[in-house]
């Protein structure tokens, strides 16, 4: 009762960023924490499986093993950035379309988009288990047909073709997620208001040009958001690479997710997993900095905080 | 390369042998020694292990309800998919809280165990006449090779075969005796239809059934990027009379050879293969060709032991059931035969706080009629008398099972080996997908194990 | 005309594998692996008991029922009041701690999960489903605080002081007006906290034990050397969709105006 | 004193001075109108009564006891909002009876106050409804049910009339005065419109800049101004004022003339209103003649814009003005006692 008087005379007096504290401190115990002691790692020898390998302070040794030595992570970053653009730019286009079509029925058919959503219900796990079956090259509907329509011969493994396997891994994300990044624009271009589309009808703009200089221009924030969410996500991509291909044949799958787990979880080499995965957040962090004060959607919205005036 | 195997160790295991007999001689309380009492003390306690979720481990959760009434100690028992198994273990080992009293890995983890100081020697529970059954003799019991290849690290022996699994040519014997594929074959290579016994005739027979139109295949490989197109290798490696270090046991760690003319030519070889296989190999586990196989769609493969039955003898799941035959894999140039056997093994971890009684129970499943239980559930077991029954010798494999147990070789468990194996399959996988040959990725493949080895694996054939 | 038929062209090519994993279901193991696709079939109902009830899956559905409701709600007790927060608050630095926020989804979780297992370990937590549930809660804070930012900006600042002037604390204030207020946002961005944490495999599976396993975890249990169990596969997908397909409908009225993060309105 | 400002400041966090030493005292069971153009300052001054803004200066007392920092809800004031802020997601009655639920009122009592408060505003028939469903007028009134329904010693209103179409305004401004009357509370009640603080307040607060530029009686506000820009801001058309000069008791502003008494000789600011400024049909020596520029009728009045030179002058008149148009002559009457003389450098009143 006591402390309760205390926290609201708190609130009452304006220190209510208070209420930040319980989900930071959330955040600095049960993230930070490991992140650090994931950061203090890179810079020791731990090694679960290997003796004598017991976390002893080894500086930069394994910084310089990633940046001189480590061939198989460079490939792994490329292949992943690929991934990463790849896909994102591809789910936005999708998205943004899916979108703008579905804009006009979904007043009438909401349970459209829930049907749409049901990739991205999935588990990614059971996605992958679900694709494997699907590209199986003896069983699976898709390459069956994919035969049946001439588009595959008899010899076609998807999964099993280095060039192919790639592309095939990426379409399956976008069948994936493209619903979300519909979602989300979607749910931006119906909390659009009307003037601006009117006054630009009124100036005369064709649809093309609304779309381009109304529409797009006011998405912008939504647009970066979901860009930045994906972008992120696709990242960590693991769960369904790891089912299709665990990152064969060879090395033409063996994504940063892939490779960081196996230093990790196979290797065991705790030490020098934790440098691959710190340069991976950098990269990562850098450019949502980046991406996110280019874009600079906060502008907008720290308007919404303005004092109320007299 | 042929004396390692078998006579050496048998020297050693007499010796202790020799040392468990005084003991079992010692004194009437030996005599007495019942399950029962011996149990007595760790009543009510309440042992957990973990193993991967496979019919051995479902028939030992069958099985362990008699232990249980008659001791009052539970059992509780973990199944989890094979690395996740393993990375349980790792976790749990390595944060030292002791959650598993006894734990089921595959034997390649040994090294990395013992190294760490992970694991408590059983001897000291062999040796302790409270909790020894005398009728448990290991040493006469077991196949002694696979027992020293499975669970024994540098002279020091850690638990007992769990599972003794290992991996030989599987072949449609319905066809093989078909009057019109005899003669067929016959016309074309001049020689009989048989069992392949060289690799040129195992070529030949792939060559020969495979109609890839019909949707039939002469081979199956397993060529994904996994752990299942090592081991598959490691047959033929083996058979072409190649091997990844040069060494005596598991435990050692020696010279590294896996780049020698002899394995390059067992690629060259395994890959030669892929013509008579389905265009998804490059795809497939033992998961995928097994269902092949069950569909009636491939002639022969290399095949593990543990999942023979699911093929050759379920009716309700294969349409091959009954008409399957199987056979060691060919021997080497010399004709010697060679095995490729990996084992599932009981360990203790050091952590645990409940060791005796996990000892007793791992004793009491190595008993005969468990072990002969869990081998007809689909298991493999490391007794021979449990072979030798009779309704284990119905079973259409069991002589190819006990050829190939019986040509064990044994392979790295050294603290490196799991990494090891993941740097092979990643150079196979490599070479199977073109982007590398077979010199390459194996030289590739030389040069970091040496880098990860140190001093003790220089390179044999050197990489220019 | 032609843009309903694209419209049902997208949908149906967007369904289809989720049709077929509800097919295959239905279908025995023999049937699953036929040469070519089989749209009909004799359907056997066998793969949801001999999943369920014989292999004993039941409890992972309740499992991970208790992991992702739980970690939905603690998402959302920690992440609203910090949305809260930054939606009327100013306070120096607010936009990059905004911004740490969302940093915390950009930590690999394959080289965290590690130390978070030790974590745990030395807090005596793991085995326990409180781990993982803390575990899920950590990275969905980010996306409840950055979802509700833009619903509390979009409610007017007076209806804060009407509810103080009516004798609420600032507190009662938020809990009693502003949430229920929000609920249209609450519900999109608990859909969405559900769905994350009820298919996440990496945290569940290191962090749990094995009485405590979700259906994710126990997925890869079915890829079996003996063979994928296809059936059972597809039983454990359909299954664990059900829940998800169920919580969306339910909440499909205020889930597109739900996602707007707040981001356009500014 | 039941009410007082004392040397209140507000100053916000971007520099904004909002209120600048503010003073004001006033009796409980008045209704006191807040009067101001935007940026006076007198929304903030409500706000700070209310307990929504702390003052960075100064304190609030009623009845004798500090209130400067106590939150809203210990301070016995209710609230009517601009948009009104009605809880979207409760029906009417649960919006009235929000204020008594929190003060754990029980039901019986609850129902009888919500019934009782909606049949004074005649709000009855909509209490099952939800805000949404509410024309403008009646959300009003729920917020105005809304604030009194607990019986606060003081309520507070900031524009809270100021979304209503214009009749509507009209009809709820009459409603609110009887409302007063019946009560007998203490309204406050914020605006920027001097029609409105004319009609209601028994004491008007001018604001002006954040300083408070008079407080007084509508009746005295309107005569008797304190300032230049009081008397600017009340008054509609607003009243004329001249910048000019006496000299031997002539007021001069550009060609426009006028015999003053009792002035210095000096700049000064002339003010009459335009109400109060007499038509003549010919010139005297009490007028001065002017261009007729524009008329507008406002039925039953005339506003005629009229011009001299430079000086441009509104007058409001109910004669018949048939017959003007522009460019017509017209001679106009400044009486004695219409005239307000302010200073020039700070527009205080002349006494």
């Amino acid at each position: 009762m006591r402390t309760n008087r205390i926290i609201e005379r708190v609130l009452d007096h304006g220190v209510a960023p208070l209420l930040l504290v319980p989900s930071v401190i959330l955040l600095f115990v049960i993230l930070l924490g490991p992140f650090l002691y994931m950061v203090w790692t890179g810079f020791t020898d731990l090694h679960y499986a290997l003796p004598n390998r017991d976390g002893a302070f080894v500086g930069f040794a394994n910084f310089r093993r990633l940046m001189q030595d480590d061939p198989i992570f460079w490939h792994s970053f490329w292949l992943t950035m690929k991934f990463v653009f790849g896909v994102v730019l591809v789910e936005f286009m999708f998205g943004l379309g899916l979108a703008l079509l579905l804009f006009h029925y979904i007043k009438q058919h909401r349970f459209i988009l829930t049907l749409l959503l049901v990739p991205m219900m999935l588990a990614p796990i059971a996605v992958g288990l679900i694709w494997k079956l699907l590209l199986s090259g003896d069983f699976g509907m898709f390459t069956y047909y994919l035969r049946y329509f001439g588009l595959a011969d008899q010899q076609t493994s998807i999964l099993g073709n280095p060039s192919l396997v790639m592309p095939a891994i990426m379409l399956i994300d976008v069948w994936q997620w493209t619903p979300f990044v519909t979602l989300v624009i979607l749910a931006g271009l119906l909390s659009l208001p009307k003037e601006p589309f009117e006054a630009a009808i009124m100036d005369g703009a064709r649809p093309l040009q609304i779309f381009r200089d109304v529409t797009l221009p006011l998405l912008r924030p939504i647009i970066a958001l979901v860009l930045l969410l994906r972008g992120i996500d696709a990242f960590k991509e693991f769960d369904k690479v790891f089912i299709l291909t665990g990152g064969g044949p060879g090395i033409s799958t063996e994504m940063l997710s892939i490779y960081t787990y196996r230093i990790n979880f196979r290797d065991w080499d705790l030490g020098y997993g934790a440098v691959c995965a710190f340069m991976v957040y950098l990269v990562v962090l850098i450019m949502c900095s980046v991406f996110y004060k280019a874009v600079y959607w906060n502008e907008g919205r720290s308007k919404t905080v303005g004092k109320a005036a007299s | 390369m042929i004396g390692r195997s078998l006579v050496g160790r048998f020297v050693r295991s007499s010796a202790s042998l020799a040392v468990c007999g005084l003991l079992a001689l010692q004194g009437t309380e030996a005599m007495a020694w019942s399950l029962e009492e011996a149990a007595a003390p760790y009543e009510g306690t309440t042992i957990r292990t973990v193993g991967e979720a496979l019919p051995p481990l479902e028939a030992m959760a069958k099985l362990k309800s008699e232990f249980e009434s008659r001791t009052g100690i539970t059992v509780e028992i973990e199944m989890y998919e094979h690395s996740e198994a393993v990375n349980k273990v790792m976790l749990d080992l390595n944060s030292r809280r002791g959650r598993y009293d006894f734990i089921l890995q595959p034997h390649r983890e040994l090294g990395r165990f013992v190294a760490n100081g992970h694991l408590e020697p059983v001897e000291r529970f062999m040796n302790d006449p409270s909790l020894r059954d005398p009728s448990f003799m290991p040493e006469e019991q077991l196949y002694q090779g696979l027992w020293h290849e499975i669970s024994w690290y540098e002279g020091q022996v850690y638990g007992f075969p769990f599972t003794a699994l290992n991996m030989y040519m599987w072949y449609r014997d319905d066809l093989l005796n078909d009057p019109n594929e005899r003669a067929g074959f016959k016309e074309k290579y001049g020689y009989e239809l048989k069992p392949a016994t060289t690799w040129q005739e195992y070529t030949d027979i792939a060559e020969w059934f495979h109609r890839p139109d019909e949707g039939f295949y002469g081979t199956a490989l397993q060529g994904k990027r996994h752990e299942a197109l090592w081991y598959e290798w490691l047959n033929f490696l083996y058979s072409f009379g190649g091997d990844m270090l040069e060494t005596n046991s598991g435990s050692e760690c020696g010279p590294v050879v896996v780049n020698s003319p002899e394995a390059i030519a067992s690629l060259e070889y395994y890959k030669s293969l892929l013509a008579y296989s389905p265009a998804d190999s490059l795809n497939y586990t033992w998961d995928e060709v097994m269902a092949l196989m069950q569909q009636g769609k491939v002639y022969q493969m290399i095949m593990w032991n543990d999942a023979t039955y699911a093929v050759a003898e379920d009716h309700e799941a294969s349409t091959v059931a009954g008409k399957m035959g199987f056979d060691i894999v060919p021997p080497q140039a010399n004709g010697e035969p060679v095995g490729q056997v990996e084992g599932w093994t009981y360990l203790i971890p050091a952590g645990s706080k409940n060791q005796e009684a996990a000892y007793l129970f791992i004793q009491w499943m190595m008993e005969e009629t468990q072990q002969l239980n869990q081998h007809l559930n689909g298991g493999a077991t490391a007794r021979p008398d449990v072979y030798a029954h009779p309704d284990v010798q119905a079973i259409s494999y069991s002589q190819a099972s006990m050829d190939t147990n019986a040509a064990a070789r044994p392979k790295p468990t050294i603290p490196e080996s799991p990494q090891i194996t993941d740097i092979l399959v990643r150079e196979l996988s490599s070479y199977l997908s073109d982007a590398k040959n077979a010199k390459e990725a194996l030289d590739d493949a030389a040069v970091e194990m040496s880098e990860l080895l140190g001093d003790c694996a220089p390179l044999k054939y050197p990489v220019e | 005309m032609a843009m309903v038929a694209t419209l049902i062209a997208i949908l149906i090519l967007f369904l289809t594998p989720y049709l077929w994993i509800v097919m295959t279901s239905f279908k025995t193991r023999l049937d699953i692996l036929s040469d070519a696709p089989l749209w009909f079939f004799t359907p056997t109902s066998e793969n949801y008991p001999t999943i369920f009830i014989d292999k004993n899956y039941l409890p992972l559905v309740w499992n991970s029922m208790i992991v992702a409701s739980f970690s939905t709600i603690l998402s959302l007790a920690f992440g609203t009041p910090a949305a809260y927060v930054f939606a009327r608050y100013d306070f120096p630095g607010k936009e990059d701690l905004f911004f740490f926020f969302l940093t915390t989804r950009m930590a690999p979780p394959i080289s965290i999960v590690v130390p978070m297992f030790l974590l745990f370990s030395v807090l005596g937590l793991t085995d326990k489903p409180i781990a993982v549930i803390l575990a899920h809660t950590t990275f969905n804070v980010s996306l409840v605080v950055w979802m509700m930012r833009g619903f509390f900006a979009d409610i007017p600042r007076e209806i804060d002081e009407a509810a103080m002037m009516d004798g609420h604390t600032r507190g009662g204030t938020f809990l009693r007006v502003l949430l229920p207020l929000a609920a249209p946002g609450l519900a999109a961005t608990a859909v969405l906290c559900f769905i994350l944490s009820w298919n996440e495999f990496l945290y569940a599976f290191i962090l749990v034990a094995f009485e405590g396993r979700t259906l994710t975890v126990g997925i890869p249990g079915l890829v079996t050397p003996h063979g994928t169990l296809w059936g059972q596969v597809a039983a454990v997908a359909v299954v664990a969709t059900l829940p998800i397909i169920f919580f969306t409908f339910l909440v499909q009225k205020h889930l597109v105006r739900g996602l707007t993060f707040g981001a356009v309105k500014g | 004193m039941a009410v007082s400002y004392n040397q209140i400041s507000k100053v916000f966090g971007d520099g904004t001075v909002a209120l600048d030493n503010l003073n004001l005292e006033f009796e409980k069971g008045e209704f006191i109108v807040l009067l101001g153009p935007s940026g006076s300052g007198k929304t903030t001054a409500c706000r700070i009564l209310a307990g929504l803004e702390e003052a960075t200066g100064g304190s609030v007392t009623v009845d004798d006891l500090e209130v400067t920092s106590l939150p809203p809800r210990e301070r016995n004031m209710g609230m009517v909002f601009q948009n009104y802020a009605l809880y979207g997601h409760k029906t009417v009655y649960e919006n009235i009876a929000y204020p008594l639920r929190i003060r754990k009122i029980d039901n019986g009592n609850i129902d009888s106050r919500v019934r009782a408060i909606a049949k004074v505003l005649q709000i009855e028939s909509y209490l099952d409804r939800r805000p949404s469903q509410l024309s403008g007028g009646q959300a009003q009134r729920v917020a105005v049910a809304r604030a009194l329904v607990w019986n606060p010693e003081i309520c507070l209103m900031d524009e809270p009339l100021s979304n209503l179409d214009a009749l509507l305004r009209l009809e709820t401004r009459t409603e609110l005065k009887r409302l007063h009357g019946d009560l007998g509370q203490t309204f406050v009640f914020v605006t920027h419109d001097q029609e409105e603080a004319m009609t209601l307040g028994t004491r008007i607060a001018v604001l002006n800049g954040g300083k408070l530029a008079q407080f007084d009686t509508p009746r005295r506000v309107y005569h008797e101004p304190a300032t230049r820009f009081v008397a600017e801001f009340i008054g509609r058309p607003a009243m004329n004022v001249l910048d000019g000069e006496v000299a031997g008791g002539v007021f001069r502003s550009g060609t426009f003339e006028l015999p003053v008494t009792g002035q210095p000789n000096g700049p000064v600011a002339l003010g009459v209103r335009p109400e109060q400024i007499l038509l003549q049909e010919a010139p005297t020596d009490q007028t001065v003649s002017f261009d007729l520029d524009v008329l507008e009728l406002v039925e039953p009045d005339a506003l005629m814009f009229v011009k001299k030179d430079n000086t441009s002058l509104v007058v409001r008149v109910m004669h018949d003005t048939t017959g003007l148009d522009r460019s017509s002559q017209i001679h106009l009457e400044f009486p004695e006692h219409t005239r307000h003389f302010f200073e020039i450098s700070d527009g205080r009143r002349r006494s």
